[in-house]
């Protein structure tokens, strides 16, 4: 018996699949029938993200009225140059305001991530951001540049409670009165957060855990917000909640957000540009819709 | 790199019942019954020749160095249990010392016992360390039990009051344990076959090595056989191991009372080597300097634990050394004496555990892989 | 019953130290998730510097302030030049590294001052006031228990109520996130083994005057029974350490 | 090798082994040290050693004893030596712990083959060399401590004590307590060894029971229950046992609880200047303490032992006060030197043995030797002093006994003179 995640793997190696969700079986049979079956397709790429906007009020970017548009109008320009990473990727330049890297497991996804804050030490090639090398910049001063970094597994401090934790997001401003405001709009983004203050991280639910550690991200201003699995775990409902919220967040801003996702298909409804990546390299890089719409693209780099 | 294809799902034909590939996957020879048995035989060779070996060269020494080597042997009986419960196990434990102390203690009440009742024969040495194992390996249990229970500081802090209550106990029950003046008894002599001038450290040196051996061999063996891999796999993950079926509390006692009964027999051997027992002995710094010993040689390794004995004996004779190496104005050298070895025996520590914090046994490793020219050619 | 009631309040004030030893131990194991085996080596020294500044100014309570900001300084020395370059791989590293630091400091104080015992000055009566015949605590208990207090509610503030605090909680829970959102770890945990080696070293000037008085091992007994009670009472919870400071005394 | 082996032939015929090689060269060791000469004895050279704590928590104020000792055979040395041999001092540190000690002596004793062991330090450190001692005939002279365990001819016929015994201290102790302070609720407070426990037999000897007795353990330096408990007994003396650090901690706790008894204090622990030093500013609760000693006070400049010794010192040790370590470390030397002295030219350990067993030494202290044949005893008895002023000085008679049932008596003995340079001439 093999408990897998890798569809390639699972595909090759096994005659019997059985394909859980939330505990129970949705699909059982041969491999063919199982990636035919649409409950599977939906678990695994995440159902459609609902195209209008949450019904109850306008998502609104924390402080945007007064955040100084970039210069292009547009978000920071990311570029990532061959032989950047521990395999090197291929050249790869996001010139939208949302970017969503996808692939399988081990693909090098959240390692990409974890290199562009510095967490890893990239063995060659260079990082930019606003122009400027960020290698050999602490990890704790990138976030006064405007990166911030949601990272795998959400990242909440499970020991402090929901305020510390935005709080703990602005502490390095030096206007703490903005940093101030900054967390009350959070609040008013993420109405469950402001009703559990002064819970313990712990104590929080997935989703309620996904939004803090968006909020406090959110609660440094950044102009480049950097996302690792946010779906992961959550229900597909609080997942279209999420990315219909980033949708807004760089529609009403020039946040630039890159996304890396394994549910592809809530992923590709938010992003601009799909990037996909295999083995530690970039293998495509190309807008979303494309890939979205194009199945034997989707079926070619994505396994499905 | 070109993108992954989607797999080509007809071409996997079904498989006939083979063995599980799993099998092929874990590591180790073939036929295991006969692997075993060869690797029980490699080990008794080597012992035998480790044994040869040493005993010609105590042939050779003068009286204080048979001694040394017989302290070695002593302290490699501790060092080869311990390094196997903190390395393979992974279980922390700061009052080894106290376990010695069992040991050693437990001997010199049997061989008082049988001075008082006047019995003699050369099996009161053999017995009196067989009880000392015994004692301590129930000792072990006891604390092992307890242990269990506990993980990394907690665990080091529990072990570490056993390590200043045992000593504690001898003031207490004065009237059996003498308080910190300890026990005596008398002192082991060669037997008469090997002539009236044998050199009393020399046969010393022998019983030692005849612990140390016999340890060593057991070890070496443990570490192979199953109960070895089980107690590898409980250290670096409970759970997994757990779920591989190993009853993990049971496990670690286990551990524990096997580690317990090497200290028992060391502190028995140890006590034997002076005749006499005292709490000052096996204060906490016997336990923080054995645990040193077996980091420094090399957690894990029983090779390392040989380092680590080694070393237990040359520090007892590094600040004589230094104070006669140097000769210094007397004031200054009145303060340096004793001290200066100390501080250099930290600052060695400390670099030690900066530079080479595989131990002894890992830069030796290190070393030999970057000699030899086949291993070098094999990483590029 | 005298002798029981004597026995109490004796017990409160040298519970009260140990417990102050023990919260050092405990700051440091929640910011490095070590145990300073050094801390009561540390302690000693920093107390050498006290009472070297005591014996040169003649106030004790120069003094005082010399040892706890010495125990400032070696804290984050130690933690810079030593503690940040060993491998956490294994974390019986950190105790080798902290075991040979108790050795070097204890040879060094030994060369430097000697080994012998130097009288420690008190800055209160150790004479037991009596309260209706029954002598029960002395001025020195009451300024000992009083100075443990202190320092506990101000860490407690500093702890709760500050960014400083906030920041060093977040980075002993979580060392990279806090990284991510700015934090400078390295300088939290710097700043915990200072603030640790002040607490353990104005718990070393508090208890070595009702001791045998100064000398290198002076706090090894100390550093044992607080590392005992800090481990039975959970390195983790701060109410159960001060219960069991308190029954080891 | 071919001679030791004919002689060897005879002894192992029918018990050989296999390993006959390493037998014989083994064998050849044996027989060339056993056949060797003195050890540590050469025409020139006479090499003794000690372990002392050096180190450790002992090593306060005991740590000055082996320094004076080494300054006085310097001087010796200076002026000639013993019988033309300069003495060599090995002085090693077992910071007060028995494993040290083991590994200490045994390398001094087989590593450096040294003639004798001169003053080891400690009660439970000197246990536990007595057995390896015994088996390797070396003599063990003048052991550092109070213990009667250096008083067994028969089973360590080379080991000699030489400060007066603890029970003859409490014997005499408990002498004085009951003609000054007749009536009194008298109580006992000592050291969980040798020390303790011989002392409280002493004091039982002459008093009966106690009212009450509490102990302490070196390694703790809590003793206010203890304290508590004799303050609770009623004590109004309190005949202490203890080192010197616990006589100040005894006594700082006791004025602390606000018990006032009258303390008597074995000399071991006693020293005013490590006292008072270790008091600090609270050293004023010394005044009117009670104890003993044997020696010359090492304050008392009038006395002519104590005019050499100063000498000595200052060309010497002038780096450590002149105290009653320094006075104890010069007295010890002397007795040795005379022993030496009496041990003859063709120095032997034997001869050495014997006359320390011969006896009849004169020197600094205040009582004569007990050394004989079955008694390896040092001195008889000790003299009452007293803090006044900050002044320890000596009052009343000298008394000697034994450490038996033997009545305590004043001493007849007149005090000495030391010889010129202080320096024993026969």
């Amino acid at each position: 018996m093999l408990v897998e995640h890798h569809m390639d793997l699972v595909m090759s190696v096994c005659h019997d699949v059985v394909v859980l969700d939330f505990g129970k079986v949705i699909a059982a049979g041969t491999p063919e029938q199982v990636r035919d079956n649409p409950l599977v397709t939906e678990a695994y790429l995440g159902a459609d993200v609902p195209a209008e906007r949450p019904a109850r009020r306008r998502a609104r970017w924390p402080g945007h009225e007064r955040r100084r548009r970039h210069p292009a109008g547009r978000g920071p320009q990311l570029r990532l140059r061959p032989g950047a990473g521990t395999a090197g990727r291929h050249a790869h330049r996001p010139r939208r305001d949302r970017h969503a890297v996808l692939g399988a497991n081990g693909a090098g996804k959240t390692t990409l991530l974890r290199t562009l804050s510095g967490l890893l030490r990239p063995t060659g090639g260079r990082v930019l951001f606003d122009g400027a090398d960020l290698r050999g910049v602490r990890v704790e001063r990138l976030v006064r540049r405007g990166l911030a970094h949601v990272p795998e597994g959400r990242g909440v401090v499970a020991e402090l409670t929901v305020d510390e934790n935005l709080r703990l997001g602005g502490l390095w401003r030096r206007d703490r009165a903005d940093a101030r405001r900054a967390q009350d709009e959070v609040y008013q983004l993420f109405e469950p957060l402001a009703r559990r203050r002064r819970h313990a991280g712990h104590q929080l639910s997935g989703g309620e855990r996904q939004m803090l550690a968006l909020g406090r991200a959110l609660v440094a201003r950044p102009r480049l917000l950097l996302l690792d699995e946010p779906s992961l775990g959550l229900a597909p409902r609080v997942t279209a909640q999420i990315m219909a919220l980033l949708r807004q967040l760089c529609d009403s801003d020039g946040l630039t957000v890159l996304l890396v996702e394994q549910n592809v298909r809530s992923a590709l409804s938010v992003a601009d540009q799909g990037v996909v990546m295999s083995l530690g390299r970039v293998v495509m890089a190309t807008p979303a819709v494309q890939l979205r719409d194009d199945a034997t693209l989707r079926h070619a780099y994505l396994g499905f | 790199m070109t993108a992954t294809q989607p797999p080509d799902v007809s071409t996997v034909a079904p498989r006939p019942a083979t063995p599980s590939p799993l099998r092929r996957l874990w590591p180790g020879p073939p036929g295991t019954a006969g692997a075993r048995g060869s690797t029980l035989l490699r080990h008794l060779i080597l012992a035998v020749l480790a044994g040869t070996a040493v005993v010609l060269v105590t042939n050779q020494l003068a009286p204080y160095q048979n001694l040394q080597v017989a302290r070695v042997c002593a302290f490699l009986c501790v060092t080869a249990g311990y390094t196997v419960l903190v390395g393979l196990n992974g279980q922390l434990s700061l009052g080894h010392g106290a376990l010695m102390a069992t040991g050693a203690y437990t001997v010199a009440l049997v061989q008082q016992g049988f001075e008082e009742g006047a019995v003699q024969g050369r099996w009161i040495l053999p017995l009196s360390l067989l009880l000392a194992v015994g004692v301590t390996a129930a000792a072990g249990l006891v604390i092992g039990l307890a242990a269990a229970r506990l993980r990394g500081p907690y665990l080091a802090g529990v072990t570490l009051a056993v390590a200043t209550l045992v000593p504690a106990i001898t003031t207490i029950f004065t009237d059996v344990f003498n308080g910190e003046q300890g026990l005596r008894f008398p002192m082991e002599t060669p037997p008469a076959f090997l002539g009236a001038y044998f050199q009393p450290e020399r046969w010393l040196a022998w019983v030692a090595l005849l612990a140390a051996l016999l340890t060593m061999l057991l070890m070496a063996n443990l570490v192979r056989s199953r109960f070895g891999r089980s107690l590898r796999a409980v250290r670096d993950d409970e759970v997994a191991a757990r779920l591989a079926g190993i009853h993990v509390a049971r496990n670690q006692v286990l551990a524990f009372v096997v580690s317990a009964a090497c200290a028992g027999l060391g502190g028995g051997v140890y006590a034997v080597l002076t005749a006499t027992v005292a709490p000052g002995k096996f204060a906490l710094d016997l336990s923080l300097f054995l645990l040193m010993a077996i980091v420094i040689g090399g957690l894990g390794s029983l090779a390392g634990a040989i380092w680590g004995a080694v070393l237990l004996v040359a520090l007892q004779d590094l600040p004589s050394l230094i104070t006669e190496t140097f000769t210094l104005p007397s004031g200054l050298a009145q303060r340096l004496e004793g001290n200066l070895a100390l501080a250099v025996f930290g600052l060695i520590l400390i670099v030690a555990m900066l530079v080479a914090p595989g131990g002894l046994q890992g830069a030796a490793r290190t070393l030999t892989a970057r000699l030899r020219p086949d291993r070098r050619a094999a990483r590029r | 019953m005298d002798r029981f009631l004597f026995l109490t309040f004796d017990g409160l004030s040298t519970g009260a130290v140990y417990a102050a030893f023990a919260l050092a131990l405990v700051l440091i194991w929640r910011a490095a998730r070590l145990v300073n085996f050094a801390q009561g080596a540390m302690a000693v020294a920093t107390a050498y510097v006290g009472y070297a500044v005591v014996s040169a100014t003649g106030s004790y309570w120069l003094g005082f302030g010399a040892a706890v900001l010495a125990g400032l300084a070696l804290g984050a020395l130690v933690e810079r030049v030593l503690m940040r370059f060993v491998g956490h791989a294994n974390p019986l590293n950190d105790v080798i590294v902290a075991l040979g630091l108790v050795l070097l400091i204890q040879a060094v104080l030994g060369i430097v001052f000697g080994n012998e015992y130097r009288p420690a000055a008190a800055p209160f009566d150790t004479d037991a006031l009596s309260v209706g015949g029954i002598s029960a605590m002395s001025p020195y208990d009451l300024w000992v228990l009083g100075a443990v207090l202190a320092v506990v509610v101000l860490l407690g503030l500093l702890f709760t109520r500050t960014p400083i605090g906030l920041r060093m909680r977040a980075s002993a829970f979580a060392p990279e996130v806090s990284r991510l959102l700015g934090v400078n770890v390295g300088r939290m945990l710097t700043v915990g083994w200072a603030l640790a080696a002040a607490v353990g070293a104005l718990a070393g000037m508090l208890v070595i005057p009702t001791g045998l008085g100064l000398h290198p091992h002076a706090m090894d007994l100390v550093f044992v029974i607080a590392f005992t009670a800090a481990v039975v009472g959970g390195l983790d919870s701060p109410a159960a350490r001060w219960s069991a400071a308190c029954w080891s005394a | 090798m071919e001679n030791h082996a004919s002689h060897r032939t005879p002894r192992t015929r029918g018990h050989r082994r296999p390993r006959a090689a390493g037998r014989a060269s083994a064998c050849a060791n044996d027989e060339k040290q056993a056949a060797e000469n003195v050890p540590g004895v050469t025409d020139t050279e006479v090499v003794i050693g000690t372990h002392q704590p050096l180190t450790g928590p002992a090593a306060a104020g005991y740590a000055k004893i082996s320094v004076a000792t080494k300054a006085y055979f310097d001087h010796v040395n200076s002026k000639g030596g013993v019988n033309g041999r300069k003495i060599v001092y090995k002085v090693m540190d077992d910071g007060y712990n028995p494993a040290n000690t083991d590994n200490v002596v045994r390398k001094l004793v087989l590593d450096d083959k040294v003639f004798a062991l001169l003053g080891g330090l400690g009660t439970p450190t000197h246990t536990n060399v007595l057995e390896f001692v015994k088996a390797q005939k070396v003599p063990d002279l003048f052991v550092s401590s109070g213990s009667r365990n250096w008083n067994q001819p028969d089973k360590y016929p080379t080991t000699f004590g030489w400060q007066p015994d603890y029970t003859v201290e409490g014997k005499i102790l408990a002498t004085f307590v009951k003609k000054e302070f007749a009536g009194r609720k008298v109580c006992h407070f000592g050291q969980n060894d040798d020390f303790g426990r011989d002392s409280l037999a002493g004091v039982e000897k002459v008093l009966g029971p106690v009212a009450a007795k509490q102990t302490y353990t070196p390694t703790n330096p809590q003793v206010g229950p203890a304290i508590g408990a004799l303050k609770a007994a009623g004590c109004q003396v309190v005949i202490s046992a203890s080192i010197p650090g616990f006589t100040a901690l005894a006594m700082g706790q006791a004025a602390g609880q606000g018990f006032k008894a009258q303390w008597v204090v074995s000399n071991v622990g006693a020293d005013y200047t490590t006292l008072a030093r270790q008091l600090g500013d609270k050293k004023v609760i010394l005044e009117g303490l009670l104890a003993d000693n044997y020696l010359p006070m090492a304050n008392d400049a009038a006395n002519p032992w104590i005019q050499e010794f100063t000498k000595i010192h200052q060309q010497y040790n002038a780096a450590n006060p002149l105290d009653g370590n320094a006075v104890y470390g010069y007295s010890m030397a002397y007795t040795f030197v005379q022993a030496l002295l009496a041990a003859g030219k063709d120095l032997t350990r034997e001869k050495l043995v014997g006359a320390v067993r011969k006896g009849g030494f004169k020197g600094p202290g205040l009582t004569p030797f007990r050394y004989s044949d079955n008694v390896h005893a040092g001195y008889s008895g000790v003299r009452m002093n007293k803090v006044s002023n900050g002044v320890q000085s000596y009052f009343g008679p000298t008394w000697t006994t034994d450490d038996g049932d033997g009545e305590v008596k004043e001493s007849t003995e007149t005090p000495n003179a030391p010889p010129a340079d202080a320096i024993p001439t026969t």
